[in-house]
């Protein structure tokens, strides 16, 4: 049996998201064969009824997102759809930057986030860990349940994704040197 | 051109905005304007007239708002007093506000499509699968002394109401300092300057009713100031809607 | 979207045997249409590490079979694990709350909870049951094992249970509100 085979059991069986860390573990193989595996899986289930959903990190299996309608009729809990502007500014900046300090939430938006940053981690939608690179510090990143709600199996298919990231650098220069005379506050 | 402040205030319709930039960035697309310091010093009074008309903000967010305030009256007084001299601190702090409310537009653009397409095509996890074995494994970490612990350990964790911070108080109160020092640098650069005002006897009036405008708005902000420091100076008012404090360390 | 890609998404979601009758009725389409559809899957799944399942008109998918040790591994492999400090601090909430719902206990924690209460139940922790004052929500309560486990008859007996109760109870309460109003309209 070929890796992404194994894997599509192991997500399958579970029925929740799975770290890369634990299927490196169970599968005995690096982690550059798990990511590799996982791009031909997402290949294979192009028009499946199944799709992977995939971040840094962690993976999981849902339903197709055009198949929304027929699930979503068959479902007896409420959904909640509802975003308020400021979750909607919050969540925006989360999933454009894939990976965000609350610092840099609060100074893109002019306000102080924390709150709303909680409430969305409660509602599931924002996560926040130690940043990798850093970690004295914290990140927001999107669960995998955001990208879910937005039909995307990862940040990277957002549209606009690739577009941003040019129009942004000269803001983040700046932003760079403010967080820094910030830090002694 | 100068008699801006006379004309009609551009109206935003709702309050479709949640901050300081958000009301700019409205005011300066109501007018199909783009973002510099023209189009700033523009909307500068419209901004200071809806900032002293939002009503049932914390003190922290009227802050926010003066913040803004403070750059938006520096871009001001500079197109009206072109000979009006700037710190290079001043001169930065109107850039990084253009930077920001552009950096702010990209991401207001890019909510369009969140707000498109949240909910719409849901990839739906598994539904909770039937328990299919029946066991229990319990953990030796369990005890009675550790989940009194655990328990005591998560509710200290739990946000507390707090104040508007120190911090916040200092940054206002150095703004109304700035707008103190600045009415001064005006009123003298009037007096300098009122032989050199270009033109005709009519103009130059008309001029001078703008500055004079312009000053009397700079009493509203200062209004506006004095609200926000006064609620927090008595450590009994409590924050009408309270805030929670968020410790980094855990959640 | 195919028949066969709607079928392999309702079997995927719901988790559970399906009934051919029941795929006719949602789907609207004839027996025979589902009958062929559900060959078609069937082939296409050759060699995936999902199968489909078929037996007195029911379907349902499941793991491949050739991959049923690694299957089985993993789930040893997570029943004998060390439980998280996250696992360990919603236990004790459920515990001195003693009958608590997932979003109460969100609410306290400030994330999510779903995953960690599921992999609670599954061990035989906690057990949830319809919250009898309000029939379309779910309680969570700390199993009979558990509290023998601990040594206790009633989580009333646990140290200092009458004052964190109370905290716990009062906290909830707060954060609910607070929150109630942030991430919605």
């Amino acid at each position: 049996m070929d890796l992404e085979t194994k894997i599509e059991a192991i997500l399958f069986w579970k029925g929740e998201p799975v770290s890369v860390d634990k299927l490196v573990d169970l599968l005995k193989v690096s982690k550059d064969e798990i990511n590799s595996a996982v791009v031909s899986l997402t290949e294979k289930l192009v028009g499946r009824g199944i799709v992977l959903l995939a971040r840094e990190g962690e993976l999981t299996l849902g339903t197709n997102p055009e198949l929304s309608d027929l699930i979503e009729g068959m479902q007896k809990d409420e959904l909640n759809k509802d975003l308020s502007r400021s979750s909607l500014e919050t969540l925006s900046i989360v999933l454009y930057k894939n990976g965000v300090s609350r610092a840099e939430i609060d100074y893109i938006r002019g306000v102080n986030s924390s709150f709303i940053l909680r409430a969305l981690s409660v509602r599931g939608l924002v996560e926040k860990t130690v940043d990798e690179n850093d970690n004295r510090r914290f990140i927001y990143k999107p669960t995998l349940e955001l990208l879910s709600f937005m039909g995307v199996t990862s940040p990277k298919d957002l549209p606009d994704y690739g577009d941003i990231n040019i129009s942004i650098e000269a803001a983040a220069k700046n932003l760079a040197e403010e967080l820094k005379n910030e830090t002694g506050v | 051109m100068d008699n801006e402040i006379l004309e009609d205030s551009y109206t935003v319709k709702t309050p479709g905005f949640e901050g300081p930039f958000g009301l700019l960035l409205s005011l300066v697309e109501a007018r199909k304007l783009f973002i510099n310091e023209i189009s700033l010093s523009k909307v500068t009074e419209d901004y200071i007239q809806y900032m002293n008309k939002l009503g049932g903000l914390t003190p922290t967010e009227i802050s926010n708002f003066i913040i803004v305030a403070a750059t938006l009256i520096l871009i001001k007084s500079k197109s009206l007093l072109p000979n009006l001299n700037l710190t290079s601190e001043e001169v930065s702090d109107i850039s990084k506000l253009e930077d920001r409310l552009r950096l702010y537009g990209v991401y207001m653009k890019l909510s369009e499509n969140v707000k498109n397409m949240f909910g719409k095509k849901i990839i739906f996890a598994p539904l909770e699968r039937k328990n299919e074995t029946l066991v229990f494994l319990p953990d030796n970490q369990i005890t009675k002394e550790s989940m009194m612990q655990f328990a005591r350990d998560s509710l200290v964790r739990v946000p507390k109401k707090v104040f508007l911070p120190e911090v916040e108080i200092k940054k206002v109160m150095s703004i109304d300092e700035m707008i103190d020092k600045l009415t001064e640098r005006i009123q003298s650069s009037i007096k300098m300057n009122f032989r050199e005002f270009a033109g005709a006897a009519e103009t130059r009036e008309e001029k001078i009713v703008v500055i004079v405008g312009f000053l009397a708005m700079l009493e509203l902000v200062r209004g506006g100031i004095l609200n926000a420091i006064q609620e927090n100076n008595f450590e009994d008012i409590m924050i009408e809607k309270q805030v929670l404090i968020i410790n980094e360390d855990f959640v």
